[in-house]
């Protein structure tokens, strides 16, 4: 096999390339011959399409993200938006990072592993800032209860979400489950994660100190999942399913668990300078991410990576998406410190490469350099679209056909039928058979879990300090009017955290739409997101981060805009935590508000 | 009175183990997997959780550890051995207990808050109970379906070897609603349920589960 | 390298529910000529040089099966 | 009334966590002959009449395994 190093591409500039097949535009493309001066290499043409595909680089989305940068800083934000998940001041010391990400696509080609791999990856996220996760929670959409595919994919996707934080001793303290004709097709599988760790602990994903190691431990390398990111999130399926078919990757819950308890030990002993999980775009995000946010740059060796099928290529490894992986920089003298820990929790580890003075990231196979690239334009500085937007056609057709039209229950009978249609609807049904999967006890900190409105978990035993988390969406009010409808779905996450007795601090979410192409979808896209922003500021919390998941649609049929958005609160004492219910006979029933 | 708590890779209710250990006025004391250390402890919990992550059989691959072949050579010496859920399981599949522990007949995990009738209060780890006494204490399971042949359930229950059974339901489809059994000393009991998620009112769902911890602490004391 | 093949299978007196599900899903299917499904667990074995038949049916029968509930087959390669 | 065997593995790029989980446990055993496991499942079925293969194939290959992460193997009886 010969392999196209950085000299064979000087020296062959006009070699076909396939971008178009891995996603990129002819610009796109353009702007990375630019970049680089030169055609871009096999490996760095897989870096730069996976790094640029939507779901890594945000490409139509940033734009709009940029106003929750601009909300008034809050005192409790210690981390903001840019790492891989947002750092809140609770007190006594006490920070907590919490996060929602999608798993969208890959639950609807293999419901359980889709949905396992979801929990695993927003994990990660919260592990790598250094954190303990002690919760996680979930928000579900289906298509109709009664659909053949809802049959198929929702009791995987519950066994999944429950089999992998159900191993991993997380409690699950919340979530929703929804049914809609939109979602047939494309099921919203979002899983939430919290962690907790002291203020000194928080860890960032930058690559700092020319010689440090950088170090890839956990799960070996394989041919799972490889450009997972740029194909199954940044795409349409068609009406026959899933319009390519790479792998899904199967979750393996023991070694995440191993790979929390070894990084909160190497946390611990002070082994770690920068880390990074490794999830959508692999090593290809892990190293320029790292490099792109340190100072220096960063060379690899990447014929270290210990792998599991040894056929794969040199792109192959750079665009893997095994799970259970983590990064790290670590100094020379305590390289031998942290291959002990590993070595302790039976995690593989192998120093992989190291941080170098230049600024640019380069990666050898065998010796021969097939990578060396800028890793800023890898990572952060990836195309920005200023998509055309457009108000959906039907949508005063929609505002106008109003509830007042429908006729009123005239007899007690009619009103019977109502109140049966009502209680009976699939949505608003009891949701136990769901919740009883998952393990709402483990760590023995859950205060609230369901069926109550907010999830309360206790984070010290001895002052009962704690925090409560909401998880809500609301797509029908979001497609009646994107702007209001979303801050109506904030309003609602806060009311549930406010109404256990938290004070709410702060604002996560994941913002599920359809295609960005489509300027009627962006345009929703745009006003949930300016609804948020506007919202957050009215209600003083900061944005901690999220994620954007575009491309829900079957066939051109976008899913309803569906703003999924959690609101963390602190509570002081969770011993004066408020239960929802009438729990006595005899007690004052009070509204409140109009 | 010094209580060990096991943490095999994998084990997930350790930290509850032992602050239901601290609750009871005992002295939880870690003890890991590959050590060949049960460090003097006067009676040993096996925690819940997925030990190597059950992908084999649940409970299968951790008997087979070091720190287990101490445990199978104290407990015949008369130990106080209490496995719970994945315990339990990793008792049985090391020989310490009867029977087996096989995928709930309804094929899913399930969680809840489950009544157990004590049908002995004369083990190490019940005590503090009365016999019939009903308890309420959470269940966590996939693979809790308590089986054995035949003459074997015929015979733990003519040797009275039954500690726990459930009541008001069976959450898993467990033999004869079997929650629980004892070796044939009475030291050494598994149980499916959870009692260290019942030893705190802000947490559980009641507080009924701190007699397993009593029971050891008086247990050991008389013993 | 050779191939070794076990086979673990619950015993007749076990109930599956596993299998039971499959045989439900299977009728609702329109499968009807399908009578049991009964669901067991497949290895398969890499192991170097010549497989030692006793070492194999210990692993067999002592780890990969438990052997109060399941009972196991074990496929050596045909020479 | 006849007996048809289907093995469903993970395909061989796709990670086997279980397989890794028994190979640790082989290993750790002393059992160091064995380089690698991979673990599947094993349906026994029960057919009447004379199996029609087409029907079981895609049986096996709709119901019984998800194309995407798993290969089948279909073993119809010998006549
Ligand atoms: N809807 C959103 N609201 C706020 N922040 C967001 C949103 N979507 C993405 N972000 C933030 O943008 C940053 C870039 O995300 P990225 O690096 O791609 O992380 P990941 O792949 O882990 O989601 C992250 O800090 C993430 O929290």
């Amino acid at each position: 096999m010969s392999i196209d190093t950085v000299d064979v591409a000087a020296q062959n500039p006009d070699d076909e390339q396939p971008w178009a097949e891995l996603g990129l535009k002819a610009d796109e493309y353009a702007r990375i011959r630019e970049i680089l001066g030169r055609r871009p290499t096999t490996a760095e043409l897989a870096m730069y399409s996976v790094m640029w595909s939507e779901h890594c680089s945000y490409k139509s989305s940033k734009v709009h993200l940029r106003q929750f940068g601009d909300l008034p800083k809050s005192d409790a934000l210690l981390v903001g938006i840019g790492e891989n998940a947002g750092v809140v001041d609770v007190g006594e010391g006490y920070a907590v990072t919490f996060k929602v990400e999608s798993h969208n696509h890959p639950s609807y080609v293999e419901p359980y592993q889709g949905a396992a791999t979801g929990v695993g990856g927003i994990v990660r996220d919260i592990l790598t800032m250094g954190a303990r996760p002690i919760a996680v929670m979930d928000s579900l959409r289906f298509g109709r209860a009664d659909a053949p595919d809802t049959a198929r994919v929702l009791p995987g996707v519950v066994a999944g979400v429950g089999g992998y934080g159900n191993c991993l001793g997380l409690p699950n303290i919340g979530g929703e489950l929804l049914f809609d004709e939109c979602y047939t097709g494309n099921p919203l599988v979002n899983a939430l994660c919290v962690g907790v760790m002291k203020h000194e602990d928080v860890h960032l994903a930058k690559a700092e100190g020319a010689g440090n190691k950088v170090v890839l431990f956990g799960a070996r390398t394989g041919g799972d999942g490889i450009g997972g990111v740029s194909v199954l999130a940044s795409e349409t399926f068609d009406a026959e399913g899933p319009a390519k078919r790479p792998a899904v990757q199967v979750g393996d819950p023991f070694t995440e668990k191993l790979l929390i308890e070894a990084c909160l030990e190497l946390f611990a002993q002070d082994l770690v300078t920068g880390i990074q999980d490794l999830g959508g775009a692999g090593l290809s995000c892990a190293t320029s991410e790292l490099a792109s946010a340190g100072t220096g740059g960063m060379h690899v060796d990447l014929e270290t990576v210990p792998l599991r099928d040894s056929t794969l290529t040199p792109a192959e490894i750079l665009m893997s998406e095994s799970q259970e992986r983590m990064c790290a920089i670590v100094e020379p003298g305590k390289v031998e410190q942290f291959l002990a820990v590993c070595r302790k929790w039976d995690v593989r580890a192998a120093v992989i490469g190291e941080v170098t003075d230049g600024d640019r990231l380069t990666v050898d196979w065998h010796g021969e350099r097939i990578v060396d690239v800028p890793p800023r334009t890898v990572a952060h500085e990836g195309p920005v679209y200023e998509r055309p937007m457009q108000r959906p056609a039907d949508l005063d057709a929609l505002q106008a056909d109003d509830p007042a039209r429908l006729t009123r229950p005239a007899t007690p009978a009619e009103l019977q039928a109502h109140w049966l249609a009502v209680v009976s609807s699939p949505d608003g049904a009891d949701k136990s058979w769901v919740t009883e999967q998952y393990d709402r006890y483990v760590r023995g900190n859950t205060v609230l879990a369901q069926p109550e409105d907010a999830g309360v978990v206790r984070i010290d035993e001895q002052s009962f300090l704690g925090i409560a988390l909401s998880l809500d969406g609301n797509a029908r009010f979001a497609r009646l009017d994107p702007y209001t409808g979303t801050r109506l779905n904030l309003a609602e996450a806060y009311r549930n955290v406010a109404a256990t007795g938290a004070t709410p601090l702060a604002v996560t979410n994941c913002l599920n739409f359809g295609s960005p192409e489509n300027p009627e979808v962006m345009w929703q896209f745009a006003e949930a997101v300016r609804g948020l922003a506007d919202g957050c500021r009215e209600l003083g919390l900061p944005v901690t981060g999220g994620n954007v998941s575009l491309y829900n649609q079957t066939g051109d049929v976008a899913i309803n805009p569906t703003p999924v958005i959690g609101v963390l609160g602190v509570h002081e004492d969770v011993r004066t935590r408020i239960p929802s219910g009438w729990r006595n006979a005899g007690e004052t029933v009070l509204l409140l508000g109009e | 009175m010094r209580i060990g708590v096991i943490t095999f890779p994998g084990s997930l209710d350790d930290v509850d183990a032992a602050r239901a250990v601290r609750l009871a006025g005992g002295e939880p004391v870690a003890l890991w997997h590959g050590d060949h250390d049960l460090k003097d402890v006067d009676a040993v919990v096996l925690p819940g959780g997925f030990s190597y992550g059950d992908y084999l059989r649940a409970g299968a691959i951790a008997a087979r550890s070091p720190l287990m072949q101490d445990v199978v050579a104290a407990a015949h010496g008369g130990l106080p051995v209490l496995g719970i859920c994945n315990g339990f399981q990793v008792l049985c599949e090391a020989g310490l207990l009867p029977g087996a522990l096989t995928r709930n007949s309804h094929l899913h995990f399930r969680n809840r808050d489950q009544l157990l009738r004590v049908e002995r209060a004369d083990t190490a780890w019940t005590g503090d109970y009365a016999d019939g006494q009903e308890i309420l204490i959470p269940v966590k399971n996939g693979e809790g379906r308590y089986v054995a042949a035949d003459a074997d359930l015929d015979r733990l229950e003519g040797e009275n070897r039954v500690v726990f059974r459930y009541v008001g339901g069976n959450p898993n489809g467990s033999s004869r609603d079997i929650a629980g059994v004892t070796s044939e000393n009475g030291r050494v009991v598994g149980l499916m349920p959870h009692p260290e998620h019942a030893v705190e009112d802000l947490t559980g769902p009641s507080t009924d589960g701190l007699g397993f911890f009593t029971s050891v602490l008086k247990a050991v004391v008389n013993a | 390298m050779s191939r070794v093949v076990v086979d673990v299978v619950l015993k007749p007196e076990i109930s599956d529910p596993q299998g039971q599900a499959v045989l439900g899903a299977l009728g609702r299917l329109g499968h009807d000529s399908v009578r049991s499904v009964r669901q067991g667990k497949h290895f398969v074995l890499e192991v170097d040089g010549t497989p030692d038949e006793a070492e194999l049916k210990q692993i067999a029968e002592t780890l990969l099966a438990n052997p109060v509930i399941e009972d196991v087959e074990l496929h050596l390669p045909k020479d």
